[in-house]
């Protein structure tokens, strides 16, 4: 062992912590700001790294644009002037990352709201919200169910919980919507990864039983690429229609093979926005890609559902700047049903209430209120069914792939829960 | 009753027989001398007694007990502990650490008493230690008892080899050419300590090349050939029997 | 004639007792809950790493302890949850399930070492993954079950109560590896230490000497699996959920890589310091705006350490490194290499 | 009895495999470890071959060998400056899979860096299926197979009939004996280093057209073609090739029969076969 080594070892130590704490200042403009009073900070715990990372990379260009051009007004609580701040922290995909993601930003950088979040990590983020009195607006889907229903939320335990996408909703409305469109076909298959199983399944298995509709389910293990058996099995149970739940790289493979298998006439849907038309052209083929269904949340071909103008004006905005900013064309509009709406809720409770501090009051104004949004005006309801009287309506439209546009194809406004 | 005895034991690897139905009986306190040309299965010998291989015919019995098929572990425990050939040692633990390490099978306090570390374990560990610290003077590594082993000289490894064997005070040892690739004093260095071995009443069965040594301290000498024993008898007189000769003219042509 | 002290042993042994109040004082220091749920988590990983070390220094290495965290979980909140057990007797059985699930395993598996045990317990982790994922009845599937925190502790004067606050966590994280660092210590110092040593060193050396291999390995691989299932419980009640994706193979890995980085010199400083590090450094990586930079950092950390630290010695090695050579100014030992 | 169409894609599931399976298992023969960051180099070969393609418009066979020359060369870096350091007396194999694991890390968050969120695909190449009655394949497969047959083939020739390949064997028989005839393990662990990350990459470049193309794609390959070298053997180079056989087959037709069970039962056979036959279907014993 050499002199020269240990002086190696002991500088690159100092490197790494040096690193750390490098890294550790530069949160703290974030919590210098937090003493600036009119800002209105919204937390969002989303997957910045690893295999779950685009739904966090994607659809930032629009989130970060759409708070710009929300905070070019701002909007006014009690005669003072706020403007809105989005703070995204990595949740690694994780609960034990949502976690930490959510004390970081509750317990770090102050936050009262969160906007959502995007992984499997409903319940740990939950579990950090609702003692710390921040409203969480979310969506409903897999594990963010009622208990009645075999999920893990409970009205009880996470008052401060409100669902602001019903997923779940129009997960089972795009399922009907599909039917109607295809009725020749005897069997709707449906695909899901193993993890996706569990309470939002069941209740989806409920409906279609009620609804006398015959299902075909199947279930790929995770990081699977190749989708034969899966497409040879639907096909033997007579599925015409496969509709995948939101999977996008699964998705344009399913499409892909099914196409070259020779199976060109069976239906492919998948209960997510389009990410990019280009890159399903380019992954399945222009030819595959043609006809996949997905959801549509672009307001402004919306037939049924009546969306503020302005909202409408601001979005094309939002999308301009988002593609100044990238320097590409930007199309994705699946966020506009998410952080923007989501903002809007919370924004309009707070001037309701007359306090951008007092939760529970906020919570008292987001009950049964009704919310003009990007996805148009809604009511929050569902006392009923949820056993908690916050959640909010949906479009639920979806489109198809012409050529290399996405076009609008069906519409029915979800109420809060059929 | 013998002290070890082999009845007709036979060792194959797939066709060719490495020991051929050999039967050995070696009594208490005995220092036993085996020689053989390369090849002669001398260290077979030595494997299947401590149980590293298991033989294809035959049984083993040590103090009547049938030891042939046991573990390598179970057949330590009795007491009849084996050196290697070339210095296997313990990667990286200190000379006086591998002792411990060899002498913590003889501990009579129980890990319990280790664990908690009650005043049982600290003095059964100081009398070890103090065998230890004997022993380390009697192989004379007593200047590089801190030394890591891999750091000793050849012959200081094989020393230790003997000693780590040694420390778990065996009945029977089993001693795998401890003087090979050694100048004629380091030779007689290790002799000397054999010697010392079994004069504490330690039966030996030791391999040896080299004549000298064998008449040196063997009070019996059995010479295989081609997994054979072709004589059994005092040094001198083995030495003198013609096959041994020829087995070793045969072979050791100078 | 004035009495001599050891100060090269004093002063080192009283930096750490500092450092030890300094800890134990953290909630008193800071509120911020971040923070502390970071070093509470840290120390439950910290738990893990030990029993990776452990079983490491029977010369295996298993890909797999993330697995026997899930099945410590999974156990407590099963109990609790859907037997509605309270939550103490439930903690301890998590630990004696995930001991008996490791002493079943190992009696089999670790009958094959090396390479193979590695690969045989990366395929026992995802197995685990996939039961709980499938095992609907119990496990409630991929939704995973909700925990409710350890019940409130009345004490005269004040209560201890988990779901206010991270603060009872943090003790009782102290608590639990407090225990687990002094039984791990106390095995290592043992003479079941020294066997272990001899086990790893040289297979076939101990055999012949009478120490019986599965024996020890599987002890081994069985204490490892009994803390570790602790901290999985405890992991478990601390997130308020256990879902199968929570614990799997890249955990495993996470375990590995703290355990290295930390140093396997030592069963219970190493751990302590590579969970704590490599943690703290991931969640401070996660505040950067950048995608993905988290993971090329994550990496780089990593595979630095183990490149430049010399061989063995994880960043445990800087401690006395740091004494010796910055402090007082020693030489370097060495020993001259025999030629054969 | 299965429809021919889920074996023709065992077929090429077994191909997909197969390259990759026998990269690893070189690298095993020679280096003694399994390198974990085999999957990520397949993955930038596939980036490689899609940015030769997409942006400099290449043919797809120029661009697979550019791909395999650069990833070799990235790989024999890895070797020189990580896995040499890590493989030493006194180091366990614990430390070379630290380190490889760490590398998955550090090649997935860069890649993911440069090149972005959006999935890439390169369904232009080869376009076209080509229909056989009751079931059709498209060029993109048929290509993978005729592509693995023949880098069988070369890898047949190169490690039989050339110096480097004897040197290779030698190298994987007996390393001190190789090295008392002189030839260099060091250099022949560098040599096989890159020849099996070149095979990941072109691997990986003949994959880009058939699947997405993403920094994670790598780790299904590398988990399928690990569990296909222990089912034929770790250290086999025959094993290799029928354990990625055996593995397609049988991962496409237990998908077609139980569906998503197939994992479940992959993971349980490889355990058992690591029980009852450590050394796999081919592999010789090491005791």
């Amino acid at each position: 062992m050499k002199r020269s080594y240990s002086v190696a070892i002991i500088l690159v130590i100092a490197l790494i912590l040096l690193g750390i704490f490098a890294i550790a200042s530069a949160q703290k403009p974030a919590q210098a700001q937090t003493s600036e009073a009119n800002i209105v900070k919204i937390g969002l715990p989303m997957p910045l790294s690893g295999p779950a990372s685009p739904w966090g990379l994607i659809p930032t260009p629009f989130r970060e644009a759409w708070i710009e051009v929300f905070n070019r007004e701002g909007f006014d609580v009690a005669g003072k002037n706020y403007k809105l701040k989005l703070i995204q922290v990595d949740d690694q995909n994780s609960s034990e990352g949502g976690a930490a993601a959510a004390k970081q930003l509750i317990y770090g950088d102050g936050c009262k709201f969160f906007a959502g979040h995007w992984s499997w990590n409903f319940p740990a983020v939950a579990a950090v919200t609702n003692p710390a009195k921040v409203i969480f607006v979310t969506r409903t889907g897999n594990q963010a169910l009622p208990k009645s229903w075999g999920g893990l939320y409970d009205p009880k335990t996470m008052p401060y919980v409100v669902f602001g996408s019903p997923s779940e909703e129009i997960f089972i409305a795009n399922v009907f919507a599909l039917v109607k469109k295809f009725p020749e076909s005897k069997q709707l298959g449906m695909l899901d990864c193993t993890l996706g199983a569990g309470a939002g399944w069941d209740q989806v298995f409920d409906v279609l039983k009620k609804a006398g509709i015959k299902y075909h389910m199947e279930r790929f293990p995770l990081g699977t690429t190749d989708f034969a058996p899966y497409i040879t099995r639907f096909r033997e149970a007579g599925c015409k229609v496969v509709y995948i739940a939101g999977w996008v790289g699964e998705t344009m493979q399913f499409a892909k093979q099914r196409w070259e298998m020779g199976y060109k006439d069976m239906v492919v849907g998948s209960s997510g926005p389009f990410v990019n038309i280009d890159m399903y052209n380019t992954v399945c083929g222009h030819d595959a890609a043609q006809g996949l269904i997905g959801q549509y949340w672009a307001p402004w071909d919306y037939k049924k559902t009546k969306v503020n103008p302005k909202y409408i004006a601001m979005c094309r905005e939002a999308l301009k700047i988002a593609a100044q900013k990238t320097g590409k064309p930007y199309e994705y509009t699946g966020e506009i049903g998410w952080v923007p709406s989501h903002t809007l809720i919370l924004v309009q409770a707070m001037q309701k209430a007359g306090t951008v501090t007092d939760t529970d009051a906020i919570m008292k104004a987001i009950r049964g209120g009704t919310f003009d949004t990007t996805a148009g005006k809604w009511t929050m309801s569902g006392a009923k069914t949820y056993g908690s009287p916050v959640v909010f309506g949906s479009p639920s439209a979806l489109c198809e792939i012409k050529g290399d546009k996405e076009v609008y194809l069906t519409e029915d406004p979800t109420p809060p829960l059929l | 009753m013998p002290y070890l005895e082999l009845k007709n034991t036979t060792k194959h690897f797939g066709k060719l027989a490495a020991l051929d139905d050999i039967d050995l009986q070696i009594e208490k306190g005995e220092t036993l001398g085996i020689v053989g040309p390369n090849g002669s299965g001398k260290t077979t010998l030595i494997n299947l007694i401590s149980g590293y291989y298991r033989p294809t015919r035959g049984e083993i019995f040590f103090q009547g007990k049938k030891i042939s098929g046991l573990r390598p572990d179970q057949i330590a425990k009795l007491g009849i502990i084996r050196t290697f050939q070339s210095n296997v040692l313990y990667e990286g633990a200190t000379v006086v650490e591998s002792m411990l390490i060899s002498s913590y099978q003889q501990y009579k306090t129980s890990h319990w008493q280790s664990f908690f570390e009650t005043k049982a374990w600290k003095d059964e560990n100081e009398k070890v230690v103090g065998k230890v610290i004997d022993l380390v003077k009697l192989l004379d590594l007593l200047n590089d008892t801190f030394l890591p082993a891999e750091g000793l000289s050849h012959g200081y490894q094989r020393m230790l080899g003997i000693g780590m064997a040694m420390i778990s005070n065996p009945g029977l040892l089993l001693l795998d050419e401890p003087t090979t690739g050694m100048n004629h004093e380091e030779a007689k260095f290790v002799v000397d300590k054999i010697k010392k071995i079994s004069e504490q009443g330690v039966t030996v069965i030791l391999i040896e090349h080299n004549m000298k040594v064998l008449l040196d301290v063997a009070t019996r000498v059995v010479v295989l050939s081609f997994g054979n024993k072709i004589a059994d008898g005092k040094p001198e007189e083995v030495m003198n029997k013609q096959e041994v000769i020829e087995a070793y003219l045969g072979t050791e042509t100078l | 004639m004035k009495a001599y002290i050891d100060y090269k042993n004093v002063v080192p042994k009283t930096v750490i007792g500092l450092m030890i109040f300094l800890i134990v004082l953290v909630p008193v220091m800071t509120s911020n809950m971040a923070t502390l749920s970071m070093i509470i988590l840290s120390g439950v990983w910290a738990i893990a790493v030990m029993g990776f070390t452990l079983v490491l220094r029977t010369g295996q290495f298993s890909m797999g302890q993330a697995a026997f965290m899930a099945i410590g979980g999974y156990t407590s909140a099963v109990l609790t949850f859907k037997l509605s057990m309270p939550f103490w007797p439930s903690f301890f059985l998590a630990g004696i399930v995930s001991g008996v699930v490791a002493l079943l395993i190992g009696s089999v598996v670790l009958r094959v070492g090396g390479t193979y045990f590695s690969i045989i317990t990366l395929a026992l982790c995802e197995i685990v993954r996939i039961v709980a994922q499938e095992w609907e009845p119990v496990t409630d599937g991929a939704r995973g079950l909700m925990t409710s925190p350890p019940p409130t502790i009345a004490l005269p004067g004040f209560e201890i109560n988990f779901a206010a606050s991270p603060v009872p966590y943090y003790y009782f994280m102290l608590v639990l590896v407090a225990v687990t660092s002094l039984v791990f210590r106390q095995i290592g110092r043992s003479r079941m230490g020294g066997t272990f040593f001899g086990i790893a060193a040289n297979p076939t050396l101990a055999e012949h000497q009478g120490i019986r291999l599965m024996k020890y390995r599987v002890i081994a691989f069985t204490v490892a699996g009994v803390f570790t299932g602790f901290a999985g419980s405890f992991y478990a009640h601390f997130l308020s959920v256990i879902s199968p994706v929570m614990l799997g193979l890249w955990q495993s890995i996470q375990i590995m890589m703290m355990s290295i980085v930390g140093g396997v010199g030592s069963l219970v400083a190493g751990p302590l310091i590579g969970a704590l590090l490599l943690y703290a450094f991931g969640i401070y990586v996660s505040r950067l705006p950048v995608f993905n930079i988290q993971y090329l950092l994550f990496g780089t950390v990593v595979v630095l350490v183990v490149i430049i630290l010399p061989k063995g010695t994880g960043l445990v090695d800087l401690w006395d490194r740091f004494w010796r050579k910055v402090v007082w100014r020693e030489k370097e030992f060495e020993f001259e290499e025999v030629e054969e | 009895m299965p429809p021919a169409g889920i074996w023709i894609d065992g077929l090429i599931q077994s191909c997909i495999y197969m390259t990759m399976a026998f990269g690893m298992v070189l690298v095993f023969s020679i280096l003694g470890i399994l390198n974990w960051t085999h999957g990520q180099f397949y993955m930038l070969g596939a980036f490689v071959v899609y940015y030769g393609i997409a942006a400099a418009g290449m043919p797809l066979p120029v661009s697979m060998l550019i791909s395999a020359v650069l990833i070799g060369g990235l790989g024999m870096l890895v070797e020189k400056f990580i896995i040499e350091r890590l493989t030493g007396p006194g180091y366990g194999p614990l430390y070379v899979t630290v380190a490889t694991l760490a590398l998955i890390f550090f090649f997935e968050g860069a890649s993911g860096m440069l090149f972005g969120a959006l999935d890439k695909g390169l369904a232009t190449v080869l376009p076209g299926v080509l229909d056989l009655g009751s079931f059709s394949v498209s060029y993109q497969k048929i290509a993978v197979i005729i592509f693995t047959l023949i880098v069988m083939v070369a890898m047949y020739v190169v490690l039989n009939f050339t110096k480097v390949g004897l040197a290779i064997r030698a190298a994987a028989q007996d390393p001190v004996a190789a090295s008392l005839h002189g030839i260099s393990v060091g250099q022949v662990s560098l040599i096989v280093m890159g020849i099996g990350c070149g095979l990941a990459a072109m691997a990986g470049g003949i994959m880009a057209p058939v699947y997405v193309i993403n920094p994670f794609m790598g780790r299904t390959p590398m988990i399928m073609s690990l569990l296909a070298i222990i089912i034929g053997g770790i250290g086999s180079l025959t094993g290799a090739i029928v354990g990625s056989i055996i593995l397609g087959f049988l991962n496409s037709v237990i998908a077609y029969r139980l569906s998503y069970i197939s994992e479940l039962v992959l993971f349980l056979l490889v355990i058992i076969i690591l029980l009852v036959r450590p050394q796999g279907l081919f592999g010789a014993s090491r005791k």
